[in-house]
């Protein structure tokens, strides 16, 4: 039996982490996987709730099912936009993508 | 003589726990069967290779290997020994954490599954409530690794044969998974045990129309998962070398050879499982039962690749999402048409509804099926 | 309404016809000839059936009002009287038939449809100067005439010669236009009305004192001697040759140079009550007749012998029209639309046959061109008075009215220059079809479709006189004078002088030019001031040169150097002074005017780009700054 | 087995730095496709805590398209870009350190909240099985499970037209 703090403070410096991740990287694809990190942060909590906390099971456990069927949305268009980013301006670093500042 | 081997870990266990505390005499039971599984599946794969080489070595009117030892028995500890003591080669430029990572990573799910194999009544290693699912989704892993290892050999064959693999793998997910479906429906459960029973008395699912295609695309599908032939374009020699493990030698390729064979056989095994009734059978122990069924269809795969072609890429990506796919989905239609109408009149609707979907689906993909070869610039 | 399109039509059949051409000319190429004809033959057969109402004394008159000056309606329309009909079937059926000819001589021409676009023009602007009711509108479509008459001229401009005559042509014209002009005001100041209608005998006599309406009248008149090429303003008209010989047929012989007689003849009543202003007539009409013919005895140009012998022949009307023999003059002028139309054609068919114009180089051609030589010499006969022919009926009836005027030396002059006719007509027959053949050309015979209307002009040549003759009782005289009736008696004297005059011409022409060929050049030589005279026409061209075209020259360059120096240096240094006004304005606009609104643009992207510095463009940026907020937010509410 | 207990939590605690530390590494290796190796380890350490947080399903679902399919569209991605993943290239940008900086003020805040919230946790923590959550996705939640279905359509559907190179 784990402690509920070290398990909360566990998925908080998950999700800290990633929010890092999207912070510092340059690279597009990069913050898409620090993304899914935070989501991943994210969906333990659901789960870790869903087990040791008085809501039904079921209701967290299919906000985590969506969660990843979102995430699977998300990579895919995110990842054909960074490929068609890629084709038409021969970068995916963030601050070289500058096309609308003035 | 059925529960030879699940005594035999009974009587270690009460043996142990007459001087050992509880945890200890669980932490056994875990290692004994951990270990059973470690020496089994390696064994296994040793020796299909030894049957392979045999097998297709009978077809092509052969005998195959048979100087080391009695009909060439120790051939497999020849090629181990030879495998280990290989010159372990490294490309230059190659990344070498992933180049080491893949082959190592690979054999991960091709033992974890062995976990929810049910080789004999109560000889399972873990009874998991998610079974069937547990199976699928470690071994779509295994295309991760392989995709790791054709990055990391910085090569072009061993990335274009990555790329296929990804792309044939996660097209022949889809109908694999669906084509399990069915019997997740008519039996209430993932787990695979609880799908033994239910075939028990000869009430095997490759017995019902749903059942007799949902085996053939499991089948199918499971072949083109393994990337044995005819399916094998990720490595294809004549085409790309050998795909993603052209870069690898010694120990290494031995472990990609290792995962494939015991996917190989897991494959087979659970095919049995699911619509074969696994374990089940007169006379004979179950854990025999499951282990013929289990080779016998390994022969088939064998039999395969001793006598079909390799598919073009188009027409393999036209066969799984033109005719797998729609053929399981209206499978499953069928299953649900089987399991709502009372005994007699579920079989007759069911067949007729995949007949008709056959029907269909075969002349639908007329104009993409492969045509008698033409050999136009040999003959100009 | 019909008939109003009937009329309308005469004139506007040639104009639609030049509209086709002008644009589709290109594309219709060979056919565009019969556009032409179709249009000239059409208004030919609507004229006829205007004359044949006239014949019988219905007049036609069509106004509609055009512009109003004070009070006074200035009309356009159409007013078909006796005279009208006359020039109408006159110009409509000689125009057909030149029209028909053209199309042979100017077969290989390269704009050849241009030239029948331009004859159709002329016919339009012809035909409605003849049907004019007003003198405004006769002076409209006389300019139309001069300026077709200058394109036709022109027409083979590439030629200097022909641009120069052209020119010249146009400019002596327009000294007469400007009389014109000038005579139509002061007759409207004094009348208040410019319709022929009005211009009767009762208006006559109502302003027979008044000196305006005199002066008006001569000044009226001097168009006509520009047109009629009248001394002293003839020199236009030999120039004129260098156009195609059709046009020299049908403009400057048979119809254009006739506007002027037209016009005088209109405005005779006027010249009835002012004996002065007709005494003038009368005796430029004689200078012009008597110089003219005098001229014509030693040309060489055929077309030059035939231009100076229009001039004389258009003299002869004017001195009709002069001493008061309307019908006469009018009578002459139809006539000599005929015979010498035919002339020209001949001429031009020689000229066409033989390649050359000069008649030293001609001789002998009686047998290789026997329609034009036989048909040359009716014309030749008729022009020179001998009966029956055309020309003796119309010529006579002048010598009679002269001599029943009491002009005797009018008379006597006439009869010298009826002499004279005969002889360089003579000449010309005889330079021209007889004798040894002068060059190597070979000449041939014209085609049909140049030599048809030779046959029907010698046709018409023969006849047209009778209708004025005593055979038919001058029913003629009698159609044309229906307003004002004259009396006219066969003169057994005038006519034996008129005969005699003519067969001494023919009698000498034979002498010097057949029987004594090399006479003619001893008797130059013997009077070489009178024959240089004659060949140099009096030096008239030389003596305008010297004086009136000299003088206007050198003034004109000290107005252009004035014009340069004062007019164009005024605008120039307006010019110069606005640029640099412009400079210091740009200056100003430049640092001043600019200057704020480019200040005003610095400073605000000076100071939006310090403020834009917390614009990254940075996602990562941004999201920073969020987290950030957010820390502050939570630290603060706690 | 109840003496299993330490045991279990022995093996999360493990799985919990595993996961930590496959995270930091995803998240600071300047190698993309390394750390694309780690975010699947990261994945499936996640996996694994499901596993033991008896979310059985969850955990198949996780593995199955974390791992098998997202990881695989990243791998790709990280290929097809593969002059992007020059090592000489900075890949992460200059705010790095502000960056972690403000993240450890926020998380000296979420902590000690963390540490100082009444959990009113439950006696006996309880499990559901797969079927109860086939139920519940059929039943009470079948309106936002068509939703999902219908966006995870028009995002396949995006994707491909994104993706998909101008003819």
């Amino acid at each position: 039996m784990m402690s509920i703090n070290h398990f909360l403070i566990f998925t908080t410096l998950l999700f800290l982490i990633g929010l890092y991740g999207a912070l510092s990287r340059r690279n597009m694809i990069g913050i898409l996987m620090s993304i899914e990190i935070m989501l991943n942060a994210v969906n333990l909590n659901f789960i870790f709730f869903s087990r040791f906390l008085d809501v039904p099971a079921e209701t967290a456990q299919v906000f985590a099912i969506f969660v990843i069927v979102l995430a699977a949305a998300t990579a895919a268009v995110g990842l054909a936009i960074v490929l068609q980013i890629y084709r038409n301006q021969k970068t995916i670093y963030t601050d070289e993508i500058d096309l609308l500042k003035w | 003589m059925d529960q030879l081997f699940v005594n035999l870990k009974h009587s270690i266990l009460i043996f142990a726990g007459n001087f050992l505390p509880e945890w200890a005499v669980i932490l056994i039971s875990i290692l004994i069967s951990v270990t059973a599984i470690a020496v089994f599946g390696p064994v296994t794969m040793m020796y299909l290779t030894l049957l392979e080489r045999k097998f297709v070595g009978r077809i092509q009117n052969r005998f195959g290997p048979n100087r080391v030892g009695k009909w060439g028995l120790l051939q497999p500890l020849a090629d181990g020994v030879k495998m280990l003591t290989k010159e372990d080669i490294v490309p230059k430029g190659a990344d070498h954490f992933a180049h080491f990572l893949a082959p190592v990573a690979i054999v991960i799910p091709a033992l974890l599954v062995f976990a929810v194999v049910p080789f004999g009544r109560n000889m399972v290693a873990v009874d998991l409530s998610i079974g069937i699912l547990f199976f699928l989704a470690l071994s779509s892993t295994t295309t991760i690794w392989i995709f790791v290892a054709a990055w990391a050999s910085r090569n072009k064959f061993s990335l274009l044969g990555g790329l296929r693999s990804v792309a044939q793998m996660v097209s022949y997910e889809i109908p694999m998974v669906l084509s399990v479906v069915p019997v997740l429906m008519v039996v209430g459960s993932f787990s695979t045990v609880a799908i033994v029973e239910a075939q028990s008395g000869w009430n095997w699912f490759v017995l019902t129309p749903w059942g007799l295609i949902g085996f053939v695309l499991f089948f199918l599908t499971g072949v083109a998962e393994v990337n044995r032939t005819p399916f094998d374009l990720p490595e294809g020699e004549s085409e790309i070398v050998a795909g993603f493990h052209t870069e690898y030698s010694g120990m290494k390729f031995a472990l990609f050879y290792m995962a494939e064979f015991m996917n190989s056989f897991t494959i087979s095994a659970i095919v049995s499982t699911v619509y074969l009734g696994g374990w089940q059978g007169p006379w004979l122990p179950g854990w025999l039962w499951l282990l013929i069924k289990s080779y016998a269809l390994i022969l088939v795969m064998m039999w395969f690749r001793g006598t079909l072609p390799r598919f073009r890429v188009d027409q393999l990506m036209g066969f799984a999402w033109k005719f797998l796919l729609p053929l399981a989905l209206l499978n499953i239609f069928a299953a649900g048409v089987w399991l709502a109408f009372a005994r007699p009149v579920n079989y007759l609707l069911s067949a007729i509804i995949v007949a008709l979907a056959l029907f269909i689906l075969y002349f639908a993909n007329r104009p993409d099926m492969p045509k008698k070869r033409v050999y136009r610039y040999a003959v100009e | 309404m019909v008939d109003i399109l009937k009329i309308a039509l005469i004139p506007g059949l040639p104009l639609i016809s030049f509209v086709v051409l002008t644009f589709f000319g290109r594309k219709l190429k060979r056919k565009s000839a019969w556009v032409a004809i179709s249009a000239s033959i059409g208004s030919c057969a609507l004229s006829f059936c205007q004359i044949l109402p006239v014949t019988s004394g219905a007049t036609t008159h069509i106004t509609f009002p055009w512009l109003v000056i004070n009070q006074v309606p200035i009309e356009f329309g159409a007013l078909i009287d006796p005279l009208a009909a006359m020039m109408l079937f006159v110009v409509t059926f000689v125009g057909s038939l030149i029209v028909i000819y053209s199309t042979g001589y100017m077969h290989d021409d390269p704009r050849f449809p241009k030239f029948f676009a331009y004859l159709s023009l002329f016919l339009f602007s012809m035909l409605g100067l003849v049907i004019s009711p007003t003198l405004v509108q006769i002076y409209l479509f006389w300019e139309l005439v001069g300026l077709s008459s200058y394109f036709l001229i022109g027409f083979w401009f590439e030629k200097y010669s022909a641009a120069q005559a052209g020119r010249k042509a146009f400019i002596t014209n327009r000294i007469g236009d400007i009389g014109f002009f000038l005579g139509i005001m002061t007759f409207f100041y004094a009348t208040k009305t410019v319709r022929f209608v009005d211009i009767n005998p009762a208006l006559a006599h109502t302003y027979a004192g008044s000196f305006a309406v005199g002066v008006a009248s001569l000044l009226l008149f001097c168009g006509a001697i520009g047109k009629s090429a009248q001394f002293p303003l003839h020199v236009w008209l030999p120039d004129a040759m260098e156009g195609p010989t059709p046009v020299s047929a049908l403009i400057h012989a048979a119809t254009m140079v006739a506007a002027g007689i037209y016009l005088v003849a209109r405005l005779f009543p006027l010249f009835q009550v002012f004996p002065d202003a007709s005494q003038v007539v009368a005796i430029i009409g004689t200078i012009t007749a008597f110089g003219a013919a005098f001229f014509a005895l030693t040309q060489w140009d055929i077309k030059k012998v035939l231009a100076y012998s229009t001039i004389s022949q258009l003299g002869f009307m004017v001195t009709a029209l002069g001493v008061g023999g309307f019908s006469a003059g009018t009578f002459h002028l139809m006539t000599h639309a005929f015979f010498k139309a035919l002339l020209f054609l001949g001429a031009g068919s020689v000229i066409h046959g033989s390649s050359v114009q000069d008649m030293r180089e001609m001789g002998g051609l009686k047998k290789e061109m026997p329609v034009t030589f036989w048909t040359f010499v009716v014309a030749t006969f008729a022009i020179a008075g001998f009966p029956p022919l055309a020309g003796f009926w119309s010529k006579d009836e002048i010598l009679l009215a002269a001599f029943e005027h009491h002009h005797l030396v009018i008379f006597w002059t006439l009869a010298l220059t009826t002499m004279m006719t005969s002889f360089y007509m003579f000449r010309l027959l005889f330079l021209t079809f007889f004798g040894a053949k002068r060059n190597k050309h070979h000449a041939h015979e014209s085609p049909v479709s140049m030599t048809a209307p030779l046959i029907v002009l010698a046709f018409g040549s023969a006849v047209i006189g009778l209708p004025g003759s005593p055979l038919m009782h001058h029913w003629f005289q009698g159609f044309l004078s229906s307003g004002h009736h004259e009396e006219i008696h066969m003169n057994g004297f005038v006519v034996s002088i008129s005969v005699a005059s003519a067969a001494i011409g023919l009698a000498l022409a034979t002498w010097f030019y057949l029987i004594q060929p090399g006479l003619s050049k001893k008797l130059a030589e013997k009077n070489w001031l009178l024959y240089s005279a004659s060949q140099h026409k009096l030096w008239f061209d030389e003596f305008y040169d010297a004086t009136a075209i000299r003088a206007f020259k050198t003034s004109s360059k000290k107005l252009l150097d004035f014009d340069a120096a004062v007019v164009d240096g005024a605008v120039n240094q307006t010019g110069i002074q606005t640029v640099n006004m412009s400079r210091i304005k740009n200056w100003i606009d430049r640092y001043i005017v600019d200057g704020f609104v480019n200040f005003t643009g610095w400073f605000v992207s000076t100071v939006s780009g310090i403020g834009r510095l917390i614009q990254t463009g940075f996602i990562h940026n941004y999201l920073l700054f969020v987290l950030l907020g957010l820390l502050i937010i939570l630290y603060a509410a706690l | 087995m109840n003496s299993f207990a330490p045991l279990v939590s022995v093996v999360q605690y493990v799985l919990m730095f595993i996961v930590l530390g496959a995270a930091i590494v995803t998240v600071s290796i300047g190698n993309l496709f390394r750390a694309a190796i780690f975010l699947a380890f990261t994945l499936l350490g996640v996996a694994g805590l499901y596993f033991f947080l008896h979310a059985d399903f969850i955990a198949a679902m996780q593995i199955l398209i974390y791992v098998g399919a997202i990881m695989t569209l990243v791998i790709f991605a990280v290929m097809l870009t593969g002059k992007m993943q020059d090592p000489l290239v900075a890949q992460s940008n200059r705010q790095k350190i502000p960056a972690f900086i403000i993240l450890c003020g926020v998380s000296a805040f979420l902590i000690p909240t963390i540490l100082k919230a009444p959990w009113r946790t439950l006696a006996t923590p309880h499990a559901t099985t797969a079927a109860n959550l086939g139920r519940a996705l059929m039943g009470e939640f079948v309106f936002p499970f068509e939703i999902v279905s219908l966006v995870l359509l028009v995002a396949l559907i995006g994707a491909i037209a994104t993706a998909r190179s101008d003819e």
